[in-house]
């Protein structure tokens, strides 16, 4: 318990002096987080209004399996672009493993499941509403997608966030294709991870506390642009 | 609502003349419990007004979605005739609007009718002026009143000046200024051409506006005859008691 | 079974396969059963310091030294031995293959450039292999990202970093014999006497945790420290090589 | 590649020959993953209904905080409740350390928030269309919060199943608090985990294949229970 | 929808003396742009229908759902005397029904009303006589017609016996039949005590029902007086306008 007190002091000191290691740190987890989410909402949000609208014949195969992809394990999904990314692999010659690339596609692949199976049951939830609305008027398959999108975009910000939570935290994928190196792939969970490994409890849970606040403000700061935006569209 | 504005809005393309548009060949609809749509036959010739009665339930907002192709028929045809898909407009019994302001709900509708850009701003304003909204131009169209929407919804389902216009109880909560002015409008769209079938359960507005009558009961065309016809010396009993506010037992 | 004991350990034990050997004899002649937690040696001994394990099992012997100088532990038991190697790609960048000097080894590497993967995590393993960086001269945590790769994690995940790279890496012998992914790898440099690996064995202090199971923890390190205990260790082969020589006193 | 190849046979031969073991710690899998999400389900609906109906000052910053919360890092959440449940913690003396309790404890914890955000949601857009009908009913807050839930709840599943997805995939947690011990607190995760740091690479990707495979069968199940229910509910 | 169903449905409680129970001081509303609802002076005494009519967008919405309590007024007061908020029931004009059966939304209004387990069944069967819904009752609501839904939704609120009950255009998508036998209804109600508050358009409807015509204007009440000298000699400019039809401008 006591760890826990010693933990906020870390924190605290780790944020006020500055520490370079921890901007290093941060910095790369940011990227690699927000990189891999934005490439997850670009393919997983249409994904998802496709499943929600579609109408082909397997839909509800298609549907089960992205969801069960939720559960996809970080594990797996490492060992698996490890093993395409390797020198032995595939894509060998891009020479892709342990770098922060690597990191991205990993976590692109764990999030985009997400993203899409929630997307699908948020927009198959207005399209109820409008369907016959928009098929009365006779829009396409692409404007029918992008009217609901539109008009579901902040419930998909839920989505969007529950991705980037499940980015933010995720350890076990970027710790195999990032290999967690020292100023190259290191970020704040596979260094969460490595100070618990060495028993380093106060400082693990430190970092950990910094990687919460991060969460926090990021939240905070996607909420407040929502609101904003939801006004700004009936100023 | 001045005349000169609707008529400026429209450039109808369609002619007067008597040519099928929409033909109904014994068109059955089944839910799983039982027959809704029970072989309907009806063909509807461009131009003038046709009036769709008949008790609630009766299937008329079925019937007009399986016009619209909306709905897939259980057995029978629904053949276009000389006008395409795109041509036929609803305005729903209850519509539903996006949520947007009132102004984007129109700029939508106006996207998907392939409306150039730069006509655009121009016909919003029209279609605005049509049905007295200006004013509620940015505000959320979700907000409006009943018959705010109501007018809203009929506006948009124009914008793409359709050869085929399905009402579906358009005036239901309309005051009776703005009802009449959307009574004008729609003897002066059947004027230009475009068909209209418009459901309504108020005998003068049939007599006021249509040339002829479907009087559907229990997912059956009773009879379709002309307005006059049916509303002075109904044929079936259904349509005399339905005139009569009677049940038919 | 009459109850169990916890023993914090080492990875390279579990990893190697010695306990699913080593443990069902104990059972069998105790009734004991032994749940292992394998972690890294700085993660085991702190847990064991916090009082969640019964029996401490690793191979850091100034760490366990203080571990019970602390009042943490009883007393501390060699256990068995073996040895450190470098493994490294057959392209062997730094031409060190066949070496049984260390100390030339490293430096070989550092003037090459050679990429290197270091535990980086202030496990047992890493110690040594700080401490034999420091015989050389050479500061490797300088170059730290650029041939000197800290990939902070585990022996088995350090291994794989180090075949998907192609870099050296220094590991315990029955790690490497016992791990899946040698890719091109070879043992490179062994045999130096720097490269002593000492297990330690040390029962948790009842004094302070009230939840240790003494009796049955101490009944575990005699055996493990007796003939039959050592035996087996002795006993114990992968691919036909020996991955530890007991050495109790 | 060729471990791919090697991963469908090992995967292939464990089922087959009924593997003892892989029974084993499936079965714990299941036990755990299904028991935490059901505790997660029971404190994380309710809480996200109340968050998508209540109108409490503060509200907004409470569904900021659960939807950051969405992105707690495992190793965080196994390091509290590692500390909380350690001999020298303050629940050290209920012995829950390393034992699949632990390990739905650390579990819950973290799949709660994801549950709670999600529905709050999905509540909070179908509360949008009953709140006046319901208040002209003057139901009641529990009436209210049951309704919504009732009448959200085939949309309610995907937010379970996200959960599931979490809870299935996760290993930074459990290992931490159930410490992977073998026949105790083993579970598929942990076993991947452990066959990876072992360089058994193929067998961990056989794991994986299981993993997944339980997971498409989980969510089958569900999803067939979910389009029977809606049958039913009109026949 | 024999009569007998209807007296022996209902169990008024108030009486037909005419007590106040809602009182409105000069209620305002606005939003963030305009004023919705300007300074609504009202006291509304138990038993007989009120009507309430004024155009598209006059409030009369608004106002409903400021005597319901389901919007705070932003100045002014609303005041329940002699009666409590359970006591008010609701017919939404766009109604809003669960996503269950007819008889499951019945069910569910009785479960709020807190109707005796025992009574529920019977009291089912008697509000689908009443609506004309009993071969629907397994229906899932929301495929109901409009007219169907706006039936059931009526007797989903008269289901707790509410002493004083809001009406927002409950007619407006029935047929000549179910109109009239809606009528017969609400003066059923009113007979027993119970008061009503009626928004329509339909002059015809206010005159057949209702005793006093409170009418709006722009979020005002430009004049509330008797129904017959209302629709024979209206004070107002804006309500000759109204009822003539025309748009004052
Ligand atoms: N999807 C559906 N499944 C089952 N029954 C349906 C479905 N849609 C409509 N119905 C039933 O079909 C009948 C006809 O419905 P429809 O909406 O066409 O009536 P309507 O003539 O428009 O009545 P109203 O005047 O009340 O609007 C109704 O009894 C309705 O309950
Ligand atoms: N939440 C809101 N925010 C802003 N404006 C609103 C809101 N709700 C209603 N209004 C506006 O207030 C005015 C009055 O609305 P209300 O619904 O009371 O009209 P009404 O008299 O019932 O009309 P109708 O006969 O069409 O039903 C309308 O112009 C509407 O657009
Ligand atoms: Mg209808
Ligand atoms: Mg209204």
């Amino acid at each position: 318990m006591e760890e826990i007190r010693t933990a906020f002091a870390a924190a605290f000191k780790l944020i006020v002096t500055l520490d370079h290691n921890l901007f290093e740190i941060v910095g790369l987890s940011l990227y690699v987080t927000l990189t891999a989410v934005l490439i997850a909402c670009l393919i997983g949000l249409p994904l998802g209004a496709l499943l929600a609208v579609g109408r082909f014949p397997g839909r509800h195969l298609v549907v089960v399996f992205i969801n069960s992809l939720m559960g996809l394990p970080p594990v797996v999904v490492g060992l698996v672009v490890y093993l395409m990314l390797s020198s032995a692999g595939p894509f060998g010659v891009l020479q892709l493993l342990y770098t922060p690339t690597a990191m991205i596609i990993a976590q692109a692949l764990l999030v985009t499941p997400i993203i899409a199976a929630l997307s699908r049951q948020i927009i198959e939830a207005l399209h109820g509403e409008y369907d016959e609305m928009l098929r009365s008027m006779h829009a396409g398959r692409m404007a029918t997608l992008s009217t609901l999108i539109w008009d579901a975009r902040y419930s998909l910000v839920t989505a969007a966030l529950a991705g980037l939570g499940r980015a933010f935290a995720e350890v076990g994928a970027v710790m195999i294709v990032g290999g967690n190196i020292n100023h190259v792939t290191r970020v704040m969970t596979t260094a969460i991870a490595l100070e618990t490994s060495k028993g380093e409890l106060a400082l693990a849970l430190g970092l950990g506390i910094i990687l919460v606040g991060l969460s926090i403000m990021i939240n905070t700061a996607l909420m407040s642009l929502r609101s904003e935006m939801e006004r700004m569209a009936y100023a | 609502m001045p005349d000169s504005n609707i008529i400026s809005l429209q450039n109808w393309t369609g002619k007067p003349a008597q040519n099928t548009i929409v033909q109904l060949e014994d068109v059955v609809l089944d839910s799983e419990s039982r027959r809704l749509v029970d072989g309907i036959s009806l063909t509807l010739r461009s131009g003038g007004i046709t009036a769709l009665m008949g008790s609630n339930g009766a299937g008329k907002t079925l019937t007009l979605r399986l016009i619209a192709r909306l709905l897939q028929p259980s057995s029978g045809i629904v053949r276009n005739c000389s006008i395409e898909e795109r041509d036929i407009a609803f305005v729903f019994q209850r519509p539903v609007l996006l949520r947007r302001t009132v102004a984007a709900n129109l700029l939508h509708a106006l996207k998907l009718c392939k409306v150039p850009r730069h006509n655009r701003r121009e016909r919003i304003q029209l279609l605005l002026d049509i049905s007295r909204l200006s004013e509620m131009a940015n505000s959320p169209a979700r907000m409006l009143s009943g018959g705010e929407q109501q007018r809203l919804a009929m506006v948009r389902a124009i914008a793409g000046n359709p050869k085929l216009l399905l009402l579906d109880e358009p005036t239901a909560s309309l005051d009776p200024h703005a009802t009449s002015m959307l009574e004008n409008l729609m003897t002066t769209i059947a004027n230009s051409g475009t068909k209209l079938v418009l459901v309504t359960h108020d005998a003068g507005q049939a007599r006021r506006l249509s040339s002829d009558v479907v009087f559907m009961h229990e997912g059956r065309i009773a009879e379709h005859t002309p307005t006059h016809q049916f509303l002075n010396t109904p044929q079936s009993d259904e349509a005399k008691a339905y005139l009569e506010g009677r049940l038919l037992v | 079974a009459d109850g169990f004991i916890i023993v914090q350990s080492t990875t390279s034990t579990q990893n190697s396969g010695l306990y699913d050997v080593l443990l069902p004899q104990f059972q069998k002649a105790s009734g004991v059963e032994v749940r292992v937690v394998a972690v890294g040696t700085g993660q085991a001994i702190k847990n064991a310091t916090k009082c969640d394990g019964d029996v401490l099992l690793v191979h850091a012997k100034a760490a366990e030294e203080k571990f019970v100088a602390d009042g943490f532990g009883i007393s501390r038991s060699d256990v068995m031995y073996n040895d450190f190697v470098i493994v490294g790609p057959a392209a062997d960048p730094a031409g060190i293959a066949g070496s049984s000097d260390i100390t030339a080894a490293l430096k070989a590497i550092a003037i090459a450039g050679a990429p290197f993967a270091s535990r980086g995590d202030d496990s047992g393993t890493h110690k040594k292999e700080l401490s034999l960086w420091r015989a050389t001269g050479y500061g490797p945590a300088a170059a730290s990202g650029t041939w000197y790769r800290e990939t902070g994690s585990g022996m088995g995940a350090t291994l794989n970093v180090g075949t998907g790279m192609g870099a050296y890496v220094m590991t315990d012998r029955a790690t490497w014999i016992a791990f899946g992914n040698k890719g091109g790898h070879k043992i490179m440099v062994e045999g130096d006497k720097a490269l002593f690996n000492q297990y330690g064995i040390i029962a948790v202090n009842p004094e302070n945790c009230p939840y240790v199971k003494s009796v049955l923890a101490q009944k575990f390190i005699d055996w493990i420290l007796s003939p039959s205990g050592q035996d087996a260790i002795g006993a114990y082969k992968r691919d036909g090589q020996q991955l530890f020589f007991p050495n109790a006193s």
